[in-house]
């Protein structure tokens, strides 16, 4: 890696999917570094993704570490810079630098059962211990995905779902009544309850708009799952990824170092600013 | 290494490093305290209050390019490192709470990363401290914080005002090699000017000053009473400016931006500028979820950061007690009161 | 889903290439970003040139399309068309203009292909963020209201009542005909002014798709093109149009005597009176300022001797709301005042006299039943005085500019005189003559050939009284002679104004006058009968000093556009207009006090515009200290952008 | 003379009466010399209430902030604030009236005359005592000042250490208020109007420009100059964005569609740009509180950028911001008579 | 030596050679159509002046202005229709207090006045167009670049 943190390397687009459209669109950008300058990561692991002339964007690394070929990110389109990256091809260069952040404690984790509780975008943060545990089965007891959109084409990932029903519990919900839509309907903490996971031997990890977390952590623990059983991220503002610029704390902990993943037990002895 | 210099030859000192160095000393004009670059010929005299801008420019500058870049439509963008390349610079007359604060920035600078840009800088710049015979500001409040109106900490050099002379202490390498370059013009410290300095710090320690409880103290009363209503109340007040925190010579916050200079082909930098945890947006995620969303929230990171955050992680104070954030606060929001008044202490 | 642009560059075969590398500005602005498409050709505007952007729009997938040729004011339609044709909506076309603006008045080429690519850039810059956008359309009121009764008004109430629409025609006064009424003949043909008017006016009268409202003036008018609502203020009408049998009972009656304003203050009438014999509406009127209290106790006597019971003392004023489609303004001229011509003696000595009051002497049906007579002694003036161009063409002090049928009613005047008194002197002083029309130039030969009418050239100094002589000094500027002329009277050619209360009308409905105080057309040459507010049209005298025909063409013209407006079941309004952003809004009303067409209104304390009023000037927008407001597709984005692409980048 | 007491029981009666929610005042600070701004809810606080030549704060920008606040609260307490205003600040006042920022029956005026004084200003306290910081400062009726320092007391005559609004003002009392204290004071034989301006103006055109650079070169970007603007109430600044309105409606484009006009690093330029931005946008505005100025960390006279523009407004336009709430604001109104001859 | 007296020359040189940048705003109605007159009276001026078209100069905000300074324009016209012959009635009027006013505060911090320009050019006025651009660019010229509001490169 370069000696100066804020340097990004360079990287090619190579691939971009489109998850879901609309105000806040989602798409998938596959990177390679043609060049060098790639780097390992591990789960729940973020990087720095540049668009010159438009700035910087903080974002989680959502394709598993195994994977060394490219990295994935998903983008919801949301201001100044996931806009324009909204409007690049396959071809263009971006800057990125990374990975920063800590880790899914996913070894301290072996022999238990996973429950993943993921809401629209969040689920990109989580995705690749999904595709880690689901890749490492024998390690984990069983592997249960929650995951809910506004609608049915909200949803992010579909083909891979499919997939991943083969190997895990998937449970789907979208928000508001469909047609023709075979999943849970109404929202994920409520899809949770009616599902009602055994907190025995298992770890909860959620990720989503604060709100749901907030309604899925209340739920969990009303099913019995421990502080320490439950597992989220923070997504505080960052600027520098490497706990100088000063915003992202809450209270004395730069997420952007220390987090952005925390047991929820650790979580509690911080103070409410995320 | 101990010298003592003759007060008339202070100018003649600093036209000598100034020969080999930019000189900055404090300077009255506009109504201000200031450091300014020395001309050759200025009188050089040390009868300031403190600077109204802390000495952290020095090392870590309102605005710093990271890199520049280029891209034609349709190609790779080029990037361009433009690490500083910084000049020796000396700076006199700086206070020992402004030295303390380089130690607290250097920890924030070049703990776990590295910041190659700080560190070029601070590689490069020599403070020269003067001991405070009196509180340069009736908000000083070093001695509670761990401080001292003679601290060494983070300068390279210490002078102290006797009797028609000072007594200049060398205090780290970059120190000495000014000292010892000087050879000619200071005379080696007697055992009597030493202990004439150690009286003059002494007796410093007996001016009065504005007082906190003790670090722990204040540290427990902030973490307990992190949800006091006292915080909203406290700030009501608050314009929520920038003064406070840019004038710290501990506050180090900043943000990052790109400056195009062109767009065909785009050319631009990539800027670092100070930032500011008082402004509403410097938390505020782009959803427009705001973690600080009020004045009494931003009011309290910034008390809590400088007096329990920084004490949490480092051990030590982030504050220095310079008293600069009470003395430009328009509206007279006072760290030490609030603490006090916060922590209950 | 990058913004796709593509740009043409315009070589107008040699009028740009010349000057401009055209290939270079192509190849310049191909390296733009959102620049996807750039070629060149001769002449873009051809049809090979206009299907060409077609093609491009459609193989390219452009969403936004700069054409770099000449001025928008030339092609910009042409170009939005194709552009349409191509698929694209038609206000993400941008010109860029190098031809006007850059080829055309520049030498150095380089300099001037720089020029062109900045230009172009800035266009491409701004297409870059057009929207997408649809006319507004708006409903119309298929009513048309007319203010003015003047011929101009008359003609232009017929045509469109012919045509189908309802008409309101709003006259200030008691009754319509205007000035036209009091002329004696008409030049060049000399026909008499009331045959040919009274007929018109009577068919108004009884046209049922006119409503013809008298003594009424328009207070207030809001709305918008094709839905405009007035309110109209009628006097009291004391006197039943329906019952009165024009018997003159009431008048006989009366012992009020006041001035005749339709004689020019030459004769008296009394306080109930018609103003005219041919008046339409057909009835007596009361005036109320001179009635002596319109209270039966004080006096009561026209009431009592109307038979008919026409007349009722205790009518109202009344405000009618109207809604309109479209309105015209005819409401005329005035002569230049007495008061201002001192040096003259006119208002100071009863034989200098102004053109109309000659006019009435020469009507069968004024003062003096048709004969010329001087006012102060009745007796038949054997030396008369034309004087031309008073108060006209005087920059200095009076009107600067010409009033245009002087010069032909002098002419006619001094003819009718000379038919008068055969014996008399007829001068006529003039700075030029200007007899353009048909039959004009001959009328005025005819004038000085046949009726010996003497024309001096020369401005009169002064006009002055002595031992019962007009005595008017002048100089002769051919001959350099001073002249001094004993008249018996003298006749003004007063320069023509625009009518009293012109300014407050203009205020009322919102549209400008011009440095002359006229109403201002929205174009001099191409929109005449316009206004710069969308439905309200000018006609006669009104917008600029004109005569009979040119009246009666004009008032037909705006009759026409006007129809052209209605026939449209649903008006487009450029849709270019002002948006509030909301949330940046604080409803500080700066904008509202801005707009010169208050199309802004506070509504829940933010400002909302109303997009039919908007004309898209962006006055709101520059004055919005919050950036709150702004003009679609002149978005202050856009400008931000424009900016920096002039200045290079 | 302003008897304080007579401010004191009036706010008292208002706060038993239960007719304002808070009376927004000066009390004595802990940070030095000048009062700081205070929001009395009980009416046992009242006693905390000062009045003197510290009480610099143009109060009337809490009317903003406490609007901003209230919006936040769930259930805010819609009473009235009483707040104490001088001239200046009464003036501000109605300019907020007129902009319908504030409505007259959310304010309780207790205006409060200067009589024949003023406020001082630090700056020239600094000036005088060399950047030593004073304890207070009492203005009495001879047209002195006195101050106390650590080093003993010292008496400035008023134009020495008066803030130059203040010797510039020409309406030292409330132009609206509810109750006032102290007499309208119309002669006070200061300085001309415009007199620091002037002083300016009258510069070569190099002075001038080398006199602003130095100053603009200095500014650090602080926004304290417009966060204690009153009439700076914008949600989101045009010139330098600190805070951003983003609702749940703002759309992904309009984050990316925010103009920069100028950026955030303080080179000359932008620190220059910043303020011309801000100063077009007071023209009109400014009511001379001179707050921008006294606030400002590092001293820039940014009272005289607006003062000018005040000059321009009064003398081209015969406009004086802030005397009638009923009057258009400068730039959306125009005479036909308006300067004409500087076009081309 | 020869430093010393190369110093005049060469500043000469440079004078000679700056081409000023100029943004001139001109409204649509008659500036823009005055200017377009120029074009094909085929006046000649100087290319200095980049025009961006507004509908009016009533909607110049001061920001353009300063924002053209800022992007680095030694001069900045801007020009509308004479007063009362607004196309939109008074925009220009609104311009006028406005730029009048920009104008002064600019002069106030010791910009050079000559740098920022207001004009009345009607439609039928190309000539007067040429020569107010003609004049703007020698004036400029005469007090060379701009860097007061110029904020980058
Ligand atoms: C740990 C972490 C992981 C994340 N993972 C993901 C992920 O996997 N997928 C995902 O979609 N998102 C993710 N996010 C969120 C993502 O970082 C934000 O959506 C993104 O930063 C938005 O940037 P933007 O430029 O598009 O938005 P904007 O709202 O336009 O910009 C936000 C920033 O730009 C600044 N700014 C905007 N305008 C101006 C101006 N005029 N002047 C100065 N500054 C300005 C703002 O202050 C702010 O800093 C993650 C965030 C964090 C912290
Ligand atoms: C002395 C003289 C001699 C002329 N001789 C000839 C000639 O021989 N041949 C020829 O072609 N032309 C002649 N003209 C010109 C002719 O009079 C005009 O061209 C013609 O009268 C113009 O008609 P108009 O309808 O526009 O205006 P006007 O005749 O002025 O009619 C305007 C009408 O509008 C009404 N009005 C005004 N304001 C309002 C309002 N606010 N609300 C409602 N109603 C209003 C007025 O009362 C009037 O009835 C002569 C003019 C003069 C002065
Ligand atoms: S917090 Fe305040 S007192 Fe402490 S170092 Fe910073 S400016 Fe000085
Ligand atoms: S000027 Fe701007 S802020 Fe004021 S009402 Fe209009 S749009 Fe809103
Ligand atoms: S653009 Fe603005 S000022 Fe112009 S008409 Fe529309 S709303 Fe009115
Ligand atoms: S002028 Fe002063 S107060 Fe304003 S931003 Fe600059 S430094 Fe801060
Ligand atoms: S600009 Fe300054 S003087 Fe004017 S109102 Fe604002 S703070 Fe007061
Ligand atoms: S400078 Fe202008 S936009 Fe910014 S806060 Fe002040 S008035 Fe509002």
């Amino acid at each position: 890696m370069n000696a100066n943190v804020y340097l990004p390397a360079l990287a090619r687009i190579a691939g971009i999917e489109e998850e879901t459209r609309g105000a806040r669109a989602i798409k998938t950008f596959r990177i390679e570094f043609p060049e060098g300058g790639g780097f390992d990561h591990e789960c729940g692991q973020c990087a720095m993704l540049s668009l010159f002339g438009k700035g910087e964007v903080m974002i989680s690394i959502a394709s598993a570490p195994a994977v060394k070929e490219y990295k994935q990110f998903s983008i919801m389109k949301s201001g100044r810079v996931t806009t324009a990256l909204h409007d690049l091809d396959v071809g263009d260069v971006i800057g990125i630098r990374g990975p920063y952040g800590n880790q899914f404690p996913l070894d301290q984790w072996k022999g238990r059962n996973l429950i993943f509780v993921g809401g629209g975008v969040g689920l990109a943060p989580i995705w690749p211990v999904i595709q880690t545990a689901v890749a490492n089965a024998d390690d984990f007891g069983s592997i249960t995905v929650f995951y809910g959109a506004r609608s049915s084409s909200d949803i992010m990932y579909k083909a891979d779902f499919e997939e991943l029903a083969r190997k895990a519990i998937v449970q789907l919900s979208v928000d508001g009544a469909e047609d023709g839509w075979k999943g849970y309907t109404g929202f994920v903490p409520a899809n949770l309850m009616d599902k009602a996971p055994s907190p025995d031997n298992a770890i909860a990890i959620t990720c989503g708009p604060p709100i749901m977390i907030k309604f899925v952590i209340q739920n969990l623990q009303k099913l019995g799952f421990a502080d320490e059983q439950i597992y989220t991220t923070i997504e505080n503002k960052m600027k520098c990824g490497v706990g100088k610029c000063g915003r992202c704390n809450v209270g004395k902990d730069y997420v952007c170092v220390k987090g952005p993943v925390y047991s929820w037990a650790e979580l509690k002895t911080l103070p409410q600013e995320y | 290494m101990e010298t003592i210099l003759k007060k008339e030859r202070l100018s003649e000192w600093v036209a000598q490093i100034g020969a080999r160095a930019t000189v900055f000393a404090p300077a009255f004009a506009d109504g201000i305290w200031n450091f300014c670059a020395v001309a050759a010929d200025t009188k050089v005299e040390f009868d300031h209050g403190n600077t109204v801008r802390p000495a952290k420019g020095f090392v870590f500058p309102q605005r710093e390019v990271l890199y520049r870049f280029r891209q034609e439509s349709g190609k790779a963008p080029e990037l361009m490192e433009t690490l500083p390349a910084a000049a020796p610079t000396v700076v006199f007359g700086v206070r020992p709470c402004d030295g303390r604060a380089m130690v607290r920035n250097d920890k924030v600078f070049t703990c776990g990363f590295n910041d190659p840009y700080y560190q070029a800088r601070r590689d490069q710049v020599v403070f020269v401290g003067l001991a405070c015979s009196e509180p340069p500001s009736q908000n000083c409040f070093c001695l509670s914080v761990g401080g001292s109106p003679h601290s060494e900490d983070g300068l390279d050099v210490l002078m102290t005002e006797l009797d028609g002379r000072y007594h200049v202490k060398a205090i780290t390498a970059k120190g000495r090699e000014i000292v010892e370059g000087a050879a000619a013009l200071l005379d080696k410290a007697q055992a009597a000017d030493g202990k004439a300095a150690a009286k003059a710090h002494a007796d410093a320690d007996k001016h009065p000053q504005r007082a906190l409880a003790t670090m722990e103290k204040v540290a427990a009363g902030l973490k307990e009473h992190f949800d006091s209503p006292k915080w909203d109340e406290l700030a009501r007040a608050c314009i929520g400016c920038g003064a406070c925190t840019y004038l710290c010579p501990s506050c180090h916050c900043f943000d990052i931006n790109d400056e195009i200079t062109s767009n065909v082909p785009l050319t631009g930098e990539r800027v670092r500028t100070w930032d500011n945890c008082q402004f509403p947006d410097f938390t505020m995620h782009s959803s427009g979820h705001n973690p600080r969303h009020d004045t009494g929230a931003r009011l309290r990171q910034r008390v809590s950061h400088k007096l329990l955050y920084f004490v949490e992680n480092h051990n030590i104070q982030q504050c220095t007690g310079c008293g600069r954030c009470i003395s430009h606060c328009p509206v007279g929001i006072d760290i030490v009161r609030v603490a006090t008044e916060v922590s209950g202490q | 889903m990058t913004r796709r642009a593509g740009v043409f560059v315009c070589h107008c075969g040699t009028n740009i290439a010349a000057t401009v590398d055209v290939k270079n500005v192509v190849s310049e602005l191909a390296r733009d970003d959102g620049v996807v498409f750039s070629k060149d050709y001769v002449y873009m505007c051809s049809d090979p040139g206009q299907q060409s952007v077609i093609d491009a729009i459609k193989e390219n997938r452009l969403d936004s399309v700069v054409i770099s040729c000449c001025s928008p004011n030339l092609h910009e339609k042409t170009f939005r068309e194709a552009s349409s044709v191509g698929g694209l909506n038609p206000f993400q076309c941008e010109i860029a203009n190098i031809r006007e603006q850059c080829a055309w008045v520049h030498k150095d080429r380089a300099k001037a292909t720089e020029k062109a690519i900045k230009i172009t850039r800035s266009a491409v810059r701004r297409s870059l963020r057009d929207e997408s956008l649809t006319p507004i359309g708006v409903p119309v009121t298929r009513k048309v209201m007319v203010v003015g009764g003047g011929i101009a008004g008359i003609q232009c109430s017929l045509d469109l009542a012919n045509a189908g629409f309802d008409v309101v025609l709003v006259e200030k006064k008691a009754t319509i005909g205007g000035h036209m009424l009091q002329l004696s003949e008409t030049f060049p043909t000399l026909d008499c002014s009331q045959c040919i008017l009274s007929p018109k006016m009577v068919e108004v009268s009884k046209h049922p798709k006119i409503t013809l409202m008298v003594q009424s003036e328009v207070k207030s008018v809001s709305g918008f093109v094709g839905n405009f609502k007035a309110k109209v203020h009628t006097k009291a009408q004391y006197v039943d149009p329906e019952k009165c049998k024009i018997c003159d009972d009431c008048a006989v009656v009366c012992p009020v005597v006041a001035t005749n304003e339709y004689d020019e203050g030459l004769t008296g009438r009394r306080a109930i009176h018609i103003p005219f014999a041919q008046a339409i509406p057909a009835s007596y009127t009361l005036d109320e300022d001179a009635c002596l209290g319109l209270n039966p106790v004080v006096c009561g006597k026209c009431k009592k001797a109307c038979e008919a019971g026409a007349i009722d003392y205790d009518k109202k004023p009344t405000t009618t709301e109207i809604d309109v489609g479209a309105i015209v303004v005819a409401t005329g001229f005035d002569l230049y005042g007495k008061d201002k011509l001192g040096e003259y003696g006119h208002g100071r000595y009863p034989d200098v006299l102004d053109g109309l009051q000659f006019e009435r002497l020469c009507s069968a049906s004024g003062p003096t039943g048709g004969h010329v007579l001087r006012p102060s002694d009745q007796k038949e003036p054997k030396n008369v005085v034309f004087i031309q161009c008073s108060g006209s063409r005087d920059p200095e002090n009076h009107c600067a500019y010409c009033s245009k049928i002087c010069c032909m009613y002098t002419a006619k005047h001094a003819t009718l005189y000379k038919h008068h008194v055969p014996d008399g002197n007829a001068y006529v002083f003039y700075i030029d003559i200007r007899s353009g029309g048909k039959g004009y130039e001959e009328f005025v030969q005819r004038s000085m050939e046949r009726d010996s009418v003497m024309y001096l050239r020369g401005r009169v100094s002064k006009v002055y009284e002595s031992k019962g002589k007009l005595k008017v000094m002048g100089v002769d500027t051919i001959s350099g002679r001073n002249i001094e002329i004993d008249a018996d009277m003298v006749v003004l050619a007063q320069a023509m104004v625009p009518s009293k209360g012109t300014a407050e009308i203009a205020k009322t409905l919102k549209i400008g006058r011009d440095k002359d105080g006229f109403l201002a057309e929205a174009h001099p040459k191409l929109r005449p009968v316009e206004s710069v507010t969308g439905g309200i049209f000018l006609t006669g005298a009104a917008q600029s000093p004109k005569d009979i025909p040119e009246t009666v063409c004009q008032a037909s013209a705006a009759a026409a556009k006007v129809i052209q407006l209605l026939s449209k079941p649903e008006l487009e309004h450029n849709p270019a207009i002002a948006r509030v952003r909301e949330s940046h809004c604080t409803g500080c009303e700066m904008c509202v006090d801005a707009c010169p067409f208050e199309a802004i209104t506070l509504v829940n304390g933010k400002a909302h515009v109303n997009e039919v009023l908007c004309e898209g000037c962006g006055t709101c927008s520059g004055t919005c200290v919050r950036a709150a407001i702004d003009v679609k597709n002149v978005t202050q984005l856009q400008v931000f952008e424009m900016i920096s692409a002039c200045m290079g980048g | 003379m302003v008897a304080i007491e007579d401010i004191r029981s009036r706010a008292k009666e208002l706060l038993e009466g239960g007719m304002v929610r808070a009376v927004l005042g000066f009390r004595r600070s802990s940070a030095g010399l000048l009062a700081e701004p205070t929001f009395v809810v009980a009416s046992e606080d009242v006693a905390s209430l000062v009045w003197d030549a510290t009480c610099v704060h143009n109060l009337a920008l809490y009317l903003v902030n406490e609007k901003k606040r209230q919006k936040a609260e769930r259930t805010p307490d819609t009473r009235p604030l009483a707040i104490i205003a001088k001239g200046c600040d009464s003036r501000a006042i109605n300019v907020l009236l007129q902009e319908n920022h504030v409505a007259r029956e959310e304010v309780v005026i207790l205006g409060v005359s200067c009589e024949g004084g003023g406020v001082v200003d630090t700056r020239k306290l600094a000036d005088a005592l060399r950047g030593k910081e004073a304890a207070s400062a009492v203005c009495d009726d001879t047209g002195k000042v006195k101050v106390a320092t650590a080093s003993g007391e010292v008496t400035f005559p008023a134009a020495d250490v008066l803030a130059d609004r203040c010797l510039e003002c020409t309406i030292a009392y409330p132009s609206v208020s509810d109750t006032m204290f102290g007499e309208k004071v119309d002669e006070r034989g200061f300085t001309a109007r415009f007199a620091a301006v002037k002083s300016i103006a009258a510069m070569s055109e190099q002075e001038r420009s080398a006199f602003w650079d130095g100053h603009f070169e200095r500014c650090i970007r602080c926004y304290a100059c417009r966060a204690v603007c009153p009439m700076c109430y914008c949600d989101e600044c045009v010139v330098d964005s600190t805070s951003f309105i983003v609702s749940p409606m703002t759309t992904a484009e309009e984050k990316a569609n925010r103009i920069r006009w100028i950026q955030r690093s303080t080179t000359p330029a932008d620190n220059a740009m910043y303020h011309m931005v801000r100063a077009m946008h007071l023209a009109g505005r400014c009511i001379d509180c001179a707050e921008c100025e006294r606030v400002c960390p590092v001293n820039i006279p940014l009272r005289l950028l607006n003062t000018s523009l005040e000059q321009e407004a009064l003398e081209m336009f015969e406009y004086t911001p802030g005397m009638d709430p009923a009057q258009p604001s400068l730039i959306s109104s125009f005479r036909d008579d308006d300067p004409n001859d500087f076009i081309r | 030596m020869s430093e010393v007296l190369e110093t005049p020359v060469q500043a000469k040189k440079e004078a000679q050679e700056f081409e000023p940048k100029i943004v001139a705003f001109l409204c649509k109605w008659c500036s823009s159509a005055g200017s377009d007159l120029a074009g094909v009276s085929r006046l000649q001026y100087p290319p200095n002046a980049v025009p961006i078209q507004v509908m009016c100069s009533g909607s110049v905000s001061p920001l353009y202005i300063l924002s053209a300074f800022n992007k680095g324009a030694d001069g900045v016209l801007v020009s509308g229709c004479h007063p009362g012959d607004c196309h939109y009635l008074k925009g220009n009027f609104f311009a006028r207090r406005r730029i009048y006013l920009v104008q002064k505060l600019l002069k106030f911090i010791g910009l050079e006045p000559d740098r920022f320009r207001m004009s009345w050019v009607s439609a039928a006025e190309g000539t007067k167009y040429a020569q107010v651009v003609a004049d703007f660019v020698k004036d400029i010229k005469a007090l060379g670049p701009q860097r007061k509001l110029k904020a980058r490169n």
